[in-house]
């Protein structure tokens, strides 16, 4: 009943600042409430039992993500009175897009075929995770890393400012 | 190389504009119209038996009674040690001289000090604004017929006197 | 902890309460607990710094407050407290309100998981390294809070400098982590300190020469992330007044400082945790009480020797400028690291179970240097004059 | 060269649609490194400065008008307050030029007494200078360190003049008191103990490899810049200049000692970027230290001070005088027209020029750049503004 309790509050928190990153004006008050999102949702996998990726959640979206977002918001002057940017789509086309999305999605939920399974004792999962990426995910582990990395070499060449005498 | 000498040569390149006596002191007096101080100024510097790298000091004086303001310029030789003092009498309604700021770069503040204080106006100077009192100031306070205000911006400058309090 | 609060609510304080309500109601007692514990913790360093400041200055500090001073960080913390809490009409009043708390609140959350003693830790998470990291984040994201809402641009500055200081210099930081993390298979606290011995010679520090330079990788970039000397740039007094916390007063002012010296802390526990040897203490005593108040203080003594270290550098080193900072983070000590855990794992793979006769040497280094700066600080000690320095209890 | 005319050195190429807007930074008037009350406005991109623009006058208090309405004697506790950190040689300096006004000889031992005086408050303010230099750069203890050799010559000065910052203690024609008894035994004291501090210090701070990147190859000002800026003293010698007025336009008993005049050498880098203005500095104590050993040993008898009129009035003329300060030289202009007060007094300080060169000086460098370079040039808010 408490957990339950617990986690009707961290539910209502992840989707309170999701529809205030989504209905905010100021752009600075947006990337804040996504962090409340980003932490609920770390919330939800500590839920889940599954703790190294509630910690990595918060690891590298709030402690990177987040933080390199804050800061490409900061360095650009005027934050405050921003123009919100996507309204030229107009709100017919969106409501629209949502009602069609959202159909989907709950014809996707009620269909599925759910497993339930009772809350056992949380057990670590840091080894499983670990062997998996290092055995049967070996390829597609390394794959993501060679994409990472060519995003890596493509931020740096497209931001290097040219370097004349 | 001696004030004579100095003075003797300046005389050879501006004629007349060379007040024709010296007044022999620590740092020899030469009189300069205030047409020719600017060229003279520029011939001290230039010529290498002279080579007078160093604005020391610039300096305005009111002198009320005779209705004049002398413009004082102590020039100083790093290379010869040497020095030399040229002095520049203007009226005192409208004292304006051509600037040296743009054959010694310390001309620039101690010009704009001169103008700030004492009012004299450097021609050719390209950014003659206040220095030392707010751009707001209304007169020159080095003068001596100067009257501060009563008050400035809502600050009274008048004080009772301690001893009376 | 869960074993404690199981006891706890089998022994029938909870009778006729779901169990779920009487976890939560030891978790929140805890929680309490280590608040203030926190709170007494920085206010001691605060102390304690401002006191070792003071020798190496040849001044006294704090010593009027309780015996040599000891309750000061107290009576600053009322003074802050009653202070007025300024927000500057400009700035954007609910974001400024909510920073010092969210920087608290990621400070707050390493203490969870520091182990003070063999059971003393509020929970041995099994990926507790890699949550310290995590919840730190929450700290830049704090502080880069207070810089943009005080509408200040020192503010500003200094918020975006320690944003992109703490960032730079978590990737040595890490890689240090995961080089202690490769001999102990573990991210738990709890583990890395059991996988070592009380003796010097069965410390990380001094189990191979890649631990040894992840150590000082580790230390050198916790000091930056933690905002200290040489590495003070986001709040370098000199240069941006005090960087974010320019705007703040009062009691919100008060809570930035205790995160900047609780960190002091976390640092040196961190240090101590997993690279010298934790709360491990030889086999002296039966009793479970006393073992448990000998390994505390163990552990403390060796935090904050770690500390005292960081407050010795703060009287010693100017501060870097911003691109030198960088450059020590991306073009040396990134590529150290990675060349010392790749390093590491050579050794991890030739020596699984390690290797006595370089952890003895290792230890007879270790002390050779320590030996060398203590003759030095000796050496400086006798040189000045009677007169330039005063004696410790002033 | 104006303020606009400035031609703006760092015009960097950015692709398109990457511009960036230059921020507009208010250093000062109260800002914890300007030493004073000074006001800097930064053009900054990101870290990086376009531009420092000083704005002075915040601290004017027109001192040079004030000497006209107080007459020459009246002047001189005014002169304290043209440069506090360093009042002494203010003292000289106007005593000086009204001495070169009026003819008049000082007794050798006033001359002496004026020397170890200046000497003295030569060393408290560079103390003050490479203490907060290195405070600037965020080394907090050499500042203490240094203030705590301070205090002991203030307690020195003070048991000569009974003031500690504003010394008033020069009078035209000499000084005001002779020296106390047991003075050169406690003067000489305190150079034992000091001397060996000065190699502590450079221990400390000044070879630090830190300290050394931050100051060494920042804001290199040449030779020919730092004479047409009119740098003067230890700002201009760390140029390279081997310029001192003590040696080379030498006014009191200066000849009579023998000393060195330090200049900078590019140790750690350019010829004449901040460390070697800071360098200077510290050389410029050990000289100091040499000075005061030669004129504490060979004091002369007689009298400290010339008789002089109650009512000094100097015959018509100017004299424009120039005495080595601790910023380096301090120009006094004084104009008489026979009155017992001056027409015009014009002082010519040292920060003057120097706070005049920032902002060519600060182009390009980054923020903590500037602290650096205002820390290195030795800037004392109120000799620049009178």
């Amino acid at each position: 009943m408490v957990y339950a309790a617990l986690f009707y509050l961290i539910a209502g928190l992840t989707v309170g600042c999701a529809l205030g990153v989504a209905l905010s004006r100021n752009v600075v008050y947006s990337a804040f409430a996504l962090m409340g999102t980003l932490l609920g949702t770390a919330g939800m996998y500590a839920f889940l039992a599954a703790d190294f990726l509630a910690v990595v959640q918060i690891l590298v979206y709030v402690g990177g993500i987040l933080v390199l977002t804050l800061f490409a918001i900061m360095l650009t002057h005027q934050i405050a009175d921003v123009e919100v940017s996507n309204r030229s789509v107009g709100r017919l086309p969106a409501m629209l897009i949502v009602g069609v999305v959202g159909v989907g999605m709950f014809t996707a939920m009620f269909r599925a075929p759910w497993k339930m399974v009772e809350p056992g004792e949380p057990l670590p999962t840091t080894y499983g995770i670990g062997e998996s990426f290092l055995g049967p995910y070996l390829l597609p582990f390394e794959l993501a890393s060679i994409v990472l990395l060519t995003a890596l070499v493509g931020a740096i060449v497209l931001s290097r400012k040219e370097i004349r005498d | 190389m001696d004030a004579a000498e100095i003075h003797r040569r300046l005389r050879d390149k501006l004629g007349n504009s060379v007040l024709p006596e010296i007044k022999e002191n620590e740092w020899p007096v030469i009189g300069v119209l205030p047409a020719a101080i600017a060229e003279s100024c520029r011939l001290l510097r230039d010529d290498p038996e002279t080579a007078f790298d160093c604005l020391s000091n610039l300096t305005a004086v009111d002198r009320k009674t005779d209705d004049l303001i002398d413009v004082y310029y102590h020039l100083y030789s790093y290379g010869h040690r040497h020095k030399v003092n040229l002095k520049v009498s203007c009226p005192r309604l409208d004292p304006a001289l051509p600037t040296v700021s743009t054959i010694w770069p310390i001309g620039d503040w101690l010009e704009r000090e001169a103008f700030d204080l004492m009012g004299v106006n450097f021609i050719g100077h390209g950014d003659l604004r206040r220095l030392l009192m707010p751009e707001d100031w209304v007169g020159h306070p080095l003068r001596k017929d100067f009257v501060e205000p009563e008050e400035y911006h809502g600050i009274s400058t008048r004080r009772e006197s301690l001893l009376k309090l | 902890m869960r074993k404690f609060a199981d006891s706890l609510l089998n022994g029938g304080i909870f009778d006729g309460m779901p169990i779920e309500l009487g976890y939560v109601l030891v978790v929140a007692f805890f929680a309490f607990v280590l608040l203030n514990f926190i709170m007494l913790v920085a206010g001691v360093t605060s102390w304690l710094e401002r006191r070792v400041w003071g020798r190496i200055q040849s001044r006294i500090g704090p010593n009027r407050v309780g015996p040599q001073g000891t309750i000061q960080w107290l009576a600053d913390g009322l003074k802050n407290i009653m202070k007025e809490d300024i927000i500057p009409e400009e700035a954007d009043a609910p974001l400024f309100k909510i920073a010092p708390y969210l920087a608290m609140m990621g400070f707050f959350a390493t203490f969870a998981v520091i182990p003070f003693g063999d059971g003393l830790v509020v929970a041995d998470l099994d990926v507790g390294l890699l949550y310290i990291t995590a919840v730190t984040a929450l700290v830049v994201v704090g502080v880069l809070m207070a810089g943009w809402a005080s509408n200040n641009k020192w503010a500003l500055l200094g918020g975006i400098r320690s944003a992109a200081q703490i960032i730079s210099y978590e990737i040595p930081a890490g890689l240090g982590v995961i080089t202690v993390v490769l001999f102990t298979g573990s991210l738990s606290m709890q583990s890395i300190i059991r996988a070592q011995g009380w003796e010097p010679w069965n410390w990380f520090m001094f189990d191979n020469p890649f631990l040894f330079v992840a150590f000082f990788l580790f230390f050198v970039s916790a000091l930056a992330e933690g905002n200290r000397t040489p590495f003070d740039l986001p709040e370098a007094e000199s240069e941006l007044v005090a960087g974010a916390f320019t705007e703040y007063s009062g009691l919100r002012n008060l809570l930035f400082f205790l995160v900047e010296w609780g960190n002091l802390y976390v640092i040196g526990a961190l240090c101590a945790t997993m690279f010298l040897g934790g709360w491990q203490i030889p086999p002296v005593t039966e009793n479970p009480f006393l073992l448990g108040l000998l390994q505390f203080i163990t552990f403390f003594a060796k935090s904050y020797f770690i500390v005292f270290v960081a407050m010795w550098i703060r009287g010693t080193l100017p501060r870097v400028r911003v691109d030198q900072l960088m450059t020590l983070c991306w073009k040396y000590l990134t590529p150290i690291a990675f060349v010392n855990l790749l390093g590491a794992m050579i050794w991890f793979i030739v020596f699984p179970h390690g290797f006595l006769p370089m952890r003895i040497a290792m230890v007879l280094i270790g002390g050779g240097i320590f030996l060398y700066f203590l003759s030095r600080v000796m050496f400086h000690l006798r040189r000045a004059k009677p007169e330039m320095h005063l004696s410790p209890l002033a | 060269m104006s303020t606009t005319s400035i031609e703006i050195g760092l015009e960097r190429e950015t692709p398109a649609g990457l511009e960036t807007e230059e921020m507009t930074l208010n250093m000062g008037p109260q800002h914890p490194s300007t030493h004073g009350v000074l006001r800097f406005v930064v053009k900054a991109d990101g870290e990086i400065m376009r531009r420092a623009i000083p704005d002075i006058g915040y601290l004017h208090r027109s001192i040079e008008k004030i000497s006209e309405k107080v007459g020459y004697h009246g002047f001189m506790p005014y002169t304290d307050r043209v440069d506090y950190v360093s009042a002494m040689q203010c003292n000289q300096g106007w005593a000086i030029a009204c001495e070169s006004l009026a003819g008049i000889e000082v007794p050798r031992r006033g001359e002496y007494c004026r020397v170890i005086a200046c000497e003295f408050g030569r060393i408290a303010s560079h103390l003050i200078s490479v203490g907060a230099t290195a405070m600037d750069i965020g080394a907090f203890t050499p500042f203490t360190h240094a203030l705590r050799e301070r205090e002991k010559i203030n307690d020195i000065l003070e048991e000569l003049c009974g003031a500690r910052l504003t010394f008033n203690y020069m009078r035209i024609g000499g000084c005001a008191w002779d020296i106390p008894p047991g003075f050169i035994k406690r003067a000489t004291a305190f150079l034992d103990a000091f001397e060996p501090l000065i190699d502590e210090y450079n221990e400390l701070i000044s070879f630090n490899k830190i300290y050394t990147e931050r100051m060494g190859n920042v804001a290199p000002v040449s030779a020919e810049l730092a004479i047409a800026w009119n740098l003067v003293g230890p700002n201009l010698r760390g140029s390279g200049v081997k310029y001192d007025v003590r040696k080379d336009e030498p006014y009191s008993v200066y000849p009579e000692f023998d000393f060195d005049v330090p200049v900078g050498e590019g140790k750690m880098g350019e010829v004449g970027d901040c460390w070697d203005r800071y360098m200077v500095r510290m050389d410029e104590m050990k000289e100091s230290c040499k000075i005061l050993r030669q004129a504490l040993g060979g004091l002369p008898e007689g009298p400290v001070v010339a008789k002089v009129a109650r009512t000094f009035k100097p015959p018509v003329g100017e004299a424009y005088v120039r005495v080595e300060g601790s910023r380096g030289d301090m120009g006094w202009f004084v104009v008489s027209d026979g009155t017992a007060f001056p027409v015009r007094t014009h002082i010519r300080t040292g920060s003057y020029s120097a706070m005049a060169i920032v902002e060519v000086l600060s182009q390009g460098l980054m923020i903590a750049d500037l602290i650096a370079v205002i820390a290195s040039l030795d800037i004392v808010a109120p000799e620049v503004d009178r």
